[in-house]
């Protein structure tokens, strides 16, 4: 299957792009895809443990398991205001 | 009765927000604005960008809002600009209105404390010959020439 | 840098007082506005009366302007109406400007609550068919037609 | 010696005036004048303890010894805001 990944900030300058897709296996979990982007770049690795993940606008965490479309998106530690 | 924006444009100022809580019993209202600083730890600051994952930060400052209303009983409205913003201007209003002023007062500040760690919008500061996303408590410098399409 | 308004006429809303305030390093603003409500204690408020010993609430609000100052290290601009204010109409607007947001907060506070303490300011609630001056909690029913002539 | 009283909130309706003069001995206090406004006025007598002295715009204690001519402010417990 197929999930769409989005990268902000600093996520998007270690990746080089602020989008992309990702194949996994069926019922991936979010740690799985976490480790997917972390094996695809490997300057972005060390930044994501700080961050959270959103699957579908809703904040996830590592056990939710990803369907086919999904998007995930990788946040880095927030600084609004 | 929360108003939540999200904005590339100038955005309202606290009288604006405040005239949106409009209530004949709320008779405080006590608001916070941030406005882009001319400097940082020493170094000239050009412009700030903002960045956000909109349909999330929209969600979690609706979250905000409620939560606000549930715990002291007050109204709130939140403008956050995005984009660039030039020294000088709004990055962010928040005004909010109660029956009595402590509400509004600690109601106000946990807004802008929660706002900062759980609504996905990201910082980046420019100086003359350089940039850096601010994340959290850490800055992490940028590429010159951002990777950014959208 | 303090600002001190004590005014018979409609005062400045919290952006004109914040707009005193400018300054490129001071990015977080504070206000605090108060109202006046329709209703106190389940009566209909007509309108609200207030009465100050001028030449000393002058001195003190530029007092608690100073402390303020020395204590937080913010700037701030404080107007509050005198005389008939009706139902709608702003009584006091405080604006406290600073270079970040938690000393801005905590002098706003202690402002809005120093002020009703010491400096001689008095309001007086008028009802339909009655009066009363409030004083600290007490409120002191006053006669129909009052005796103040000045 | 004469000082000037002004009377502020619901000391005026107790005393159902805003000014006025008194005449004190040399010397006196606040707290002799103080005494001399709650003889003249005895529905302000019970309401002066809680309230406040100001002599020229000044807050005063009890001992402030007051000259011909000043100006003796009694303020009620204060409600701005």
């Amino acid at each position: 299957m197929q999930v769409n990944i989005l990268l902000f900030a600093s996520y998007q300058d270690a990746a080089g792009t602020d989008k992309l897709t990702l194949d996994l296996p069926e019922s991936a979990s979010v740690a799985d895809c976490t480790k997917a982007l972390a094996g695809r770049f490997p300057a972005l690795a060390p930044r994501l443990p700080a961050g959270r993940v959103a699957v579908n606008a809703d904040f996830a965490k590592d056990a939710t398991v990803l369907r086919d479309g999904d998007e995930v998106a990788f946040l880095p530690p927030m600084s609004g205001g | 009765m929360a108003a939540i924006f999200l904005s590339d444009d100038p955005i309202q100022s606290v009288d604006e927000l405040g005239a949106l809580l409009s209530d004949p019993e709320a008779g405080a209202l006590v608001t916070f604005s941030g406005t882009v600083r001319g400097s940082t730890k020493g170094r000239r600051v050009t412009h700030l960008e903002y960045e956000t994952y909109r349909p999330l930060a929209e969600k979690q400052l609706a979250l905000l809002a409620e939560e606000a209303r549930a715990r002291w009983g007050v109204t709130c409205a939140i403008a956050h600009r995005l984009g660039k913003v030039a020294v000088g201007e709004l990055s962010i209003t928040i005004a909010v209105a109660s029956a009595h002023r402590a509400e509004a007062f600690e109601a106000c500040r946990w807004l802008m404390d929660s706002l900062k760690t759980t609504v996905p919008i990201w910082k980046k500061e420019h100086f003359d010959g350089g940039a850096q996303w601010i994340e959290g408590s850490d800055a992490v410098p940028s590429p010159p020439s951002p990777t950014h399409l959208s």
